[in-house]
């Protein structure tokens, strides 16, 4: 038995976005009576983490403590109209919906707080720790809560806000194909080392090294969910899943998890990643959502570093041992391509 | 439409079987049957009481084994050491839990691992009739042998005379690209009277002669096991399922055996 | 083991690194529930006298259905109600067609054909799951099997069976024009013929589930307020209502969708199925109906990511850099459209790949096949393509002797450079990524690539829109009526010409309805572009050492090249070789752009050219916008 | 009429009692019988792990288990894992350790290390993987699960960053 180390690069970049446009989301934002905030979706949490990172540009948008606000998704009689969770649309399109809800109610919240404090709106700040002050004159101060009380129940105002995030639909050129796709990319660049056995054609992954561009990681831990979740389901996809192993035969197709193939605890791959932020000018604080596009690298920087294993160009995915093993057999053995 | 039969021994349970029934034994093939609406199953009888089924003890140079063991209750015993790594490798904890050493000698391709490791160390079945049956006779004709099987007899190999792997795609538990059992009694490092079974390289698991006549004499060693390697490919005849072809199945399965005679392990 | 580190030194001056909750690591809003098991999941929520229902499905790849007799399975015990295409009031839907995409063209419940194996022929609704899969056995339906055909490229041949009768040709209708989506940038005949490699590959996808760990389901009741309301483990809430309101015919006010907790999706949750058949279970029993794919279904008749082919053929200079490339890409639909034709215009817009090429072709196809239609899949679109590109760039580094990961920084896209679909790229950070990942796995690159910058070295020339050779090959019909050659550009009679520089309008975010709604700039984080180059720390990263001799190795400042891309004398070219490489990101006496210090958002014009300054105003000249988009009448 | 068999067990500690039907699997039992909707359906097969609970302290899937076998027998789901307000160390860990995604897989997860633990008080992270080995994630790639798991065992996890 020969163990043969190979390595292999991919890089990628990724439309943000449903494509073309016409994908618009809304949000609402409003107040409890002491000054919690609400914000209202019709946006769906699969995981990625909807909710969170909603609830942290509402608390950030709005100059409040991220406690004080709760996202509530997604019941059609109450949250206003989204596309939906998929492109990697949830970040930009609801994030920036979220973003334009919240601004109007701040500026309805500090509207408030300026008749309590007799300033002028335009010179208050939120300290982020429930707070409004006077800039330059901290001990002129109210609270959040009190001018909520003070909004809804004295002044006869509502903290609340509406948004909505559209991108209007492009029209597709049929014979160029001239379009506006979307309006940011994210970026990845990964490289992964792996061993492949050449007398069975198994792959075994041992360690990718990585680097997302995600504009801004406006979560770090959910990001790096992501990330890592990700790769690993871009080894999976590079090794193992497919739901017709002889395509475009349709025999033998999968019916449970015993059948469809996914790495399993055992093969987690060590994962280094580095995460760099260049935000977008359009993207919510910059995030361009890493949700979709961490898994693409992996598969082709998978197939280059088989290659320079052993040799053997897997062109077909996934890369099932049968596959190498062909290939070596048709090659006359192993071909290391050398060290990288 | 399932109704449930409950019994309270397994000759009961056997003289109640006939078409559409199906004895429960850890349920983990019958009860997905059951799940997704398989119209072959219209009764589940069931023991009330199987525990008296599930016991493990000696007999001298064999070990009996209840059809109710479980995997986990293998594991757990200090006379079935020799059958833990078997055992483990049949499934995820929960499932070892459930998982029966009878339902495995029934379980259809590709499960049944623990079946090959049986059929190399001898296996008799005692059956339901009180009669008694080799598991290599059985496994050709499980799919229409009525009678019941009460428990295993296996015998206790020495040493490393007893090996076994099991291939997978997925780590630690997956099911079986294939898996081999060998028995392998040495005289003067020679081996004599060897045992090799294969799962998931035919329809049920099997012994292969052609194989154990070609390890007949010689060395656990590179030269030594060739002929047995060659003979591996012209006497299988693999099926193509969601894991492997046929067609590789029939290519790796010399290489993993190659290891486990020279003991180098798998991947 | 895993680890994670933010490079917060790289596209620093872009940013504010000072704000209060964004950039935090906050414990997930849900995650309480997730570990106590109490997420509201949509199958989480109990009836009382819930009902089940299951489907009776084709086993056929191919066939007409002659006769359903449900006689039997109406009499089981349990059976609540045989539902067939006729319950269905509007039988016939394309997912997309509420942002007006594509011909309706599928039947939620099958009466006539059966194109795939899986497709229903009946849904049943019992007392209880078992009864109902007891009553699905008991249907005898009487096919006619058809000749199918599996593979897309033979689905195109004349001799093929018609998969989709609303599709005749086997391929999806694009603009009324064309069985396929064209791209056409600058002449890929004319940089084939000034290369000195052509690298051609061929590259397949197989279809791959999403396989959420919960399945997809919807559990449908009725409301005392004469609505039905639904729990879904739908992604998209409202796609899911309005498919539902438009095959059940009932007003959209009178359903009431909860959803939003959902146990993975990964795209396999958008296809709006489950919806429509439990709410029309609702209406015709009375009474709350779960329908719950099971994990067969959800891996054998949910719709998978869809297989793709592609065949990629390069022309490359001997120096690596890549003047012209051509594909030829068959999305494999299954039997109906789902939301394939749509990845397809999305892919179209991400060729050639990150990489600035002068000379981009394709012709992509959604082919109709007998097999379970695909859908969106995380990467819808790009994963496949993307597969191709990167293995295809290996071969090319492998043509060209170049370490690939200097190849990929020699040919890769740079702020300011013109994309084949029309628009300037900005905020690129491919080359970032490349060194850092080359950092950080210890990959040698040379000092040149190590020096490279996504801000430096685009635009200029390479801003501009060359002259493009179209085609009209390919137009609906044709193909059906005789073998014409797939790939771009080939066997095309009729030839036209776009004159270079020729773009229409980008499109930009809608404004703010309102002045309330826009934030304070301050508060954003952003600070605009940068015009000075972000930089890996030069000593971080493992250069190669070795003598790059005659071979070109490292990249010039791609506007410097000669070569048909880069005429000379650019005022954008900056001398990146000439700045200190260790030194800090800091104004560089460069004559241009201006180096500045960190501004506000408010770049120039020419720098920025579709800065969304301005509210959008072009129309839309897409008659009949669904009611969801803006509140006209879908057509 | 349906045969109904009165079936009683312990759950997490408390008698439940209730009649089942014929065939009538433990999950569905469980869910819609006693309304304990921790364990979730992830396939009926019992190859994805996700209504994994403890029948006499060792796991079991309940998808697989027919509901009148745990006559007499004690169960437990994730349900219980909470002793009154205060969370049990794993799910401690596992918000921690952002072990969780979508959170479907969670409580099968919950479950199978709490057997683990229970038995282990201190495995190695090879005992940990062996013991989630039949539960399968779609969303994290299991490093986050297998360091949660290690972290509320009391053992630092190698996580840098």
């Amino acid at each position: 038995m020969t163990v043969h180390k190979g390595r292999g690069f991919a890089c990628i970049n990724y439309p943000i976005g449903m494509n073309l446009g016409g994908d618009p989301s809304q949000a609402l934002v409003h107040s409890t009576p002491d000054g919690k905030f609400m914000v209202s979706l019709s946006s769906i949490d699969l995981g990625q983490g909807m909710k969170s990172v909603t609830r942290q540009i509402a608390a950030e948008t709005l100059g409040v403590p991220v406690a004080d606000v709760y996202v509530d998704t997604a019941d059609s009689d109450t949250g206003p109209h989204c596309m939906g969770s998929f492109a990697s649309r949830g970040t930009h399109r609801v994030g920036n919906a979220v973003i334009r809800a919240a601004t109007e109610a701040r500026k309805a919240l500090l509207e408030a707080a300026a008749e309590e404090l007799e300033v002028n709106a335009a010179d208050l700040e939120t300290d982020g720790q429930g707070n409004i002050h006077v800039k330059g004159a901290p001990t002129r101060t109210i609270t959040v809560a009190d001018t909520a009380i003070a909004a809804q129940f004295k002044q006869g105002r509502t903290l609340s806000g509406r948004g909505i995030f559209l991108i209007p639909p492009s029209d597709v050129d049929p014979d160029t194909g001239e379009m506006t796709p979307v309006s940011c990319f994210a970026h990845a660049a990964l490289v992964v080392d792996l061993e492949v056995d050449d007398e069975t054609g198994e792959v075994t992954v041992n360690e990718i090294n990585s680097a997302y561009e995600v504009g801004r990681a406006l979560n770090p831990r959910l990001v790096e969910q992501q990330l890592i979740g990700g790769a690993w389901m871009g080894v999976s996809h590079a090794l193992y899943e497919t739901t017709e192993p002889y395509y475009p035969d349709r025999n033998h197709g999968p019916e449970d998890f015993n059948a469809y193939l996914m790495p399993g605890p055992g093969e987690v791959v060590d994962h280094n990643i580095a995460v760099l932020e260049r935000p977008a000018e359009d993207a919510p604080f910059g995030g361009k959502g890493p949700g979709e596009m961490c898994a693409n690298p992996v598969l082709p920087a998978i197939a280059n570093a088989v290659y320079n294993a052993v040799g053997v160009r897997c062109d077909t995915l996934p890369i099932t041992p049968e596959r190498v093993l062909r290939g070596l057999l048709a090659n006359g053995g192993a071909r290391p391509q050398g060290v990288r | 439409m399932v109704t449930i039969t409950t019994v309270d021994t397994l000759q009961e349970a056997a003289a109640s079987s006939g078409q559409g029934s199906s004895l429960l034994g850890g349920g983990t093939l019958l009860m997905r049957g059951v799940n997704y609406g398989d119209q072959d199953v219209s009764r589940i009888v069931r023991l009330r009481q199987p525990t008296p089924l599930a016991g493990i003890s000696s007999e001298g140079e064999r070990i009996r084994l209840g059809a109710f063991a479980t995997m986990a209750t293998i594991m757990k015993s200090g006379d079935t050491a020799f059958l833990h790594p078997v055992a483990r490798a049949v499934g995820g904890p929960a499932i070892r839990n459930m998982a029966t050493v009878g339902g495995n000698i029934f379980a259809p391709h590709p499960y049944g691992d623990f079946a090959v490791a049986l059929l190399v160390l001898d296996a008799r079945l005692r059956m339901s009739d009180g009669s008694e049956m080799d598991l290599d006779r059985l496994l050709p004709v499980r799919d229409t042998e009525t009678r019941l099987v009460e428990s295993v007899s296996a015998l206790r190999p020495a040493g490393d005379d007893f090996r076994f792997l099991k291939v997978t795609r997925v780590k630690p538990r997956g099911a079986s690209v294939l898996s081999i059992a060998a028995w392998l009694p040495r005289r003067a490092g020679r081996v004599s009277g060897a045992r090799v079974a294969f799962g998931a390289m035919a329809p049920t698991p099997v012994r292969v002669p052609e194989v154990e006549a070609a390890l007949e004499g010689v060395n656990l060693d590179q030269n030594g096991i060739e002929r047995a390697l060659q003979s591996v490919a012209n006497n299988l005849n693999p099926p193509d399922d969601s894991l492997a072809s046929g067609w590789y199945r029939k290519a790796v399965a010399p290489v993993h055996l190659g290891r486990l005679l020279l003991g180098q392990g798998t991947r | 083991m895993s680890s994670v580190e933010f490079r917060k030194d790289l596209f620093r001056e872009e940013r504010d690194d000072n704000l209060q909750e964004i950039g935090k690591p906050t414990r997930r809003q849900d995650i309480l529930g997730h570990v106590t098991g109490r997420s509201p999941y949509y199958d989480d929520h109990l009836f009382d006298g819930l009902l089940h229902m299951r489907c009776v499905r084709s086993p056929h790849h191919h066939a007409r259905i002659r006769s359903i007799d449900t006689g039997a399975a109406e009499r089981m015990p349990g059976v609540i109600r045989v539902i067939l295409a006729r319950d269905v009031p509007n039988n016939l839907n394309t997912l997309l067609s509420l942002i007006n995409f594509g011909k309706d063209e599928e039947k939620l419940i099958q009466d006539t054909k059966v194109a795939y194996v899986g497709e229903p022929v009946a849904a049943i609704i019992a007392e209880t799951d078992r009864q109902a899969r007891d009553a699905c056995a008991a249907v005898k339906v009487d096919y006619e099997v058809l000749p199918h055909v599996l593979d897309p490229e033979e689905a195109l041949s004349p001799q093929a069976p018609v998969v989709n009768e609303v599709y005749p040709n086997n391929t999806f209708d694009y603009h009324d024009l064309y069985d396929h989506q064209k791209l056409r940038f600058g002449d890929v005949d004319k940089g084939f013929a000034e290369a000195d490699h052509i690298v051609e590959g061929e590259y397949q996808m197989s279809p791959i589930e999403q396989a959420p760990i919960e399945t997809c389901g919807a559990i449908a009741a009725p409301e005392t307020n004469d609505r039905y309301v639904c729990y879904t483990s739908t992604q998209a809430l409202f796609f899911s209502l309005g498919t539902t309101a438009k095959l059940l015919d009932m007003p959209s006010s009178r359903l009431h969708f909860i959803g939003g907790t959902v146990g993975g999706g990964f795209g396999g949750k958008v296809d709006s199925i489950v919806e429509p058949l439990s709410v029309l279970g609702a209406v015709l029993a009375g009474r709350p109906v779960k329908f719950m794919w099971d994990r067969t279904e959800e891996m054998q008749v949910g719709a998978p990511r869809g297989a793709e082919r592609w065949r990629i053929k390069d022309g490359v200079a001997r120096d690596g850099r890549i003047l012209a490339r051509a594909f030829t890409g068959f999305f494999d639909a299954g039997a109906y459209t789902r939301l394939s034709s749509y990845a397809i215009i999305k892919c179209s817009a991400h060729l050639p790949g990150p990489y600035t090429i002068p000379n981009v072709a394709a012709n992509v196809f959604c082919v109709f096949t007998n097999r379970t239609p695909a859908t969106a899949m995380r990467g819808f679109g790009i994963t496949g393509v993307d597969f191709a590109i990167e293995c295809h760039m290996d071969k090319v580094a492998e043509a060209v002797g170049l370490n690939p990961i200097e190849l990929r920084i020699l040919n890769a896209y740079r702020d300011g450079d013109m994309k084949p679909h029309r628009r300037l790229a900005k905020n690129t950070a491919l080359i970032e990524c490349c060194q850092v990942a080359a950092q950080k796995s210890g990959w040698s690159i040379g000092a040149e690539a190590a020096r490279q910058s996504s801000l430096l070295g685009g635009g200029g020339p390479r801003a501009e829109i060359p002259e493009t050779v179209t085609d009209m090959a390919g137009q609906i019909g044709e193909r059906r009526r005789s073998v014409i050659p797939t790939a771009p550009g080939e066997g095309a009679s009729a030839r036209g010409n776009v004159p270079a520089g020729t773009q229409g309008i980008p499109i930009v975010a809608a404004a703010p309805q309102d002045e309330d709604m826009i934030m304070d700039p301050s508060r954003t984080g952003y600070r605009g572009p940068s015009s000075t180059p972000t930089r890996i720390p030069e000593a971080a990263i493992a250069t190669d050492t070795r003598p790059q001799a005659a071979a070109p190795a490292s990249p010039p400042p791609p506007a410097a090249r000669p070569g048909p891309v880069a005429p000379s004398g650019s005022s954008q070219v900056l001398q990146p070789a000439l700045q200190p490489a260790l030194s800090p990101p800091a104004p560089q006496a460069s004559p241009e752009p201006p180096a500045t210090a960190p501004q506000p958002p408010a770049p120039d014009a020419a720098s920025q050219p579709y800065k969304p300054e301005k509210p959008f105003s072009r129309g839309v000249n897409r008659p009949g916008v669904s009611r969801f988009l803006s509140g006209s009448r879908r057509r | 009429m349906m045969a109904k068999t009165p079936v009683q067990f312990s759950l997490n500690g408390s008698s439940a009692a209730v009649f089942v039907d014929d065939a009538q699997n433990l999950l569905d039992v469980l869910r819609r019988g006693v309304g304990d909707l921790t364990p979730k359906y992830g396939c009926g097969q019992g190859t994805c792990g996700s209504c994994t609970v403890l029948i006499d302290g060792e796991p079991h899937l309940s998808c697989l288990t027919l509901a009148e076998t745990v006559e007499g027998r004690s169960v437990e789901t994730t349900n219980g894992l909470a002793a009154g307000p205060n969370l049990h160390a794993l799910q401690e860990a596992f918000m921690e350790n952002f072990a969780a995604q979508c959170g479907y897989c969670t409580p099968g997860m919950l479950m199978a290390a709490k057997a683990l633990l229970d038995r282990t008080p201190r495995p190695s992270r090879e005992e940990v993987i062996e013991a989630i080995s039949g539960n399968i994630c779609r969303c994290t790639g299991y490093d986050p699960i297998i360091d949660a798991i290690m972290a509320a065992s009391g053992q630092a996890t190698r996580r840098t960053g």
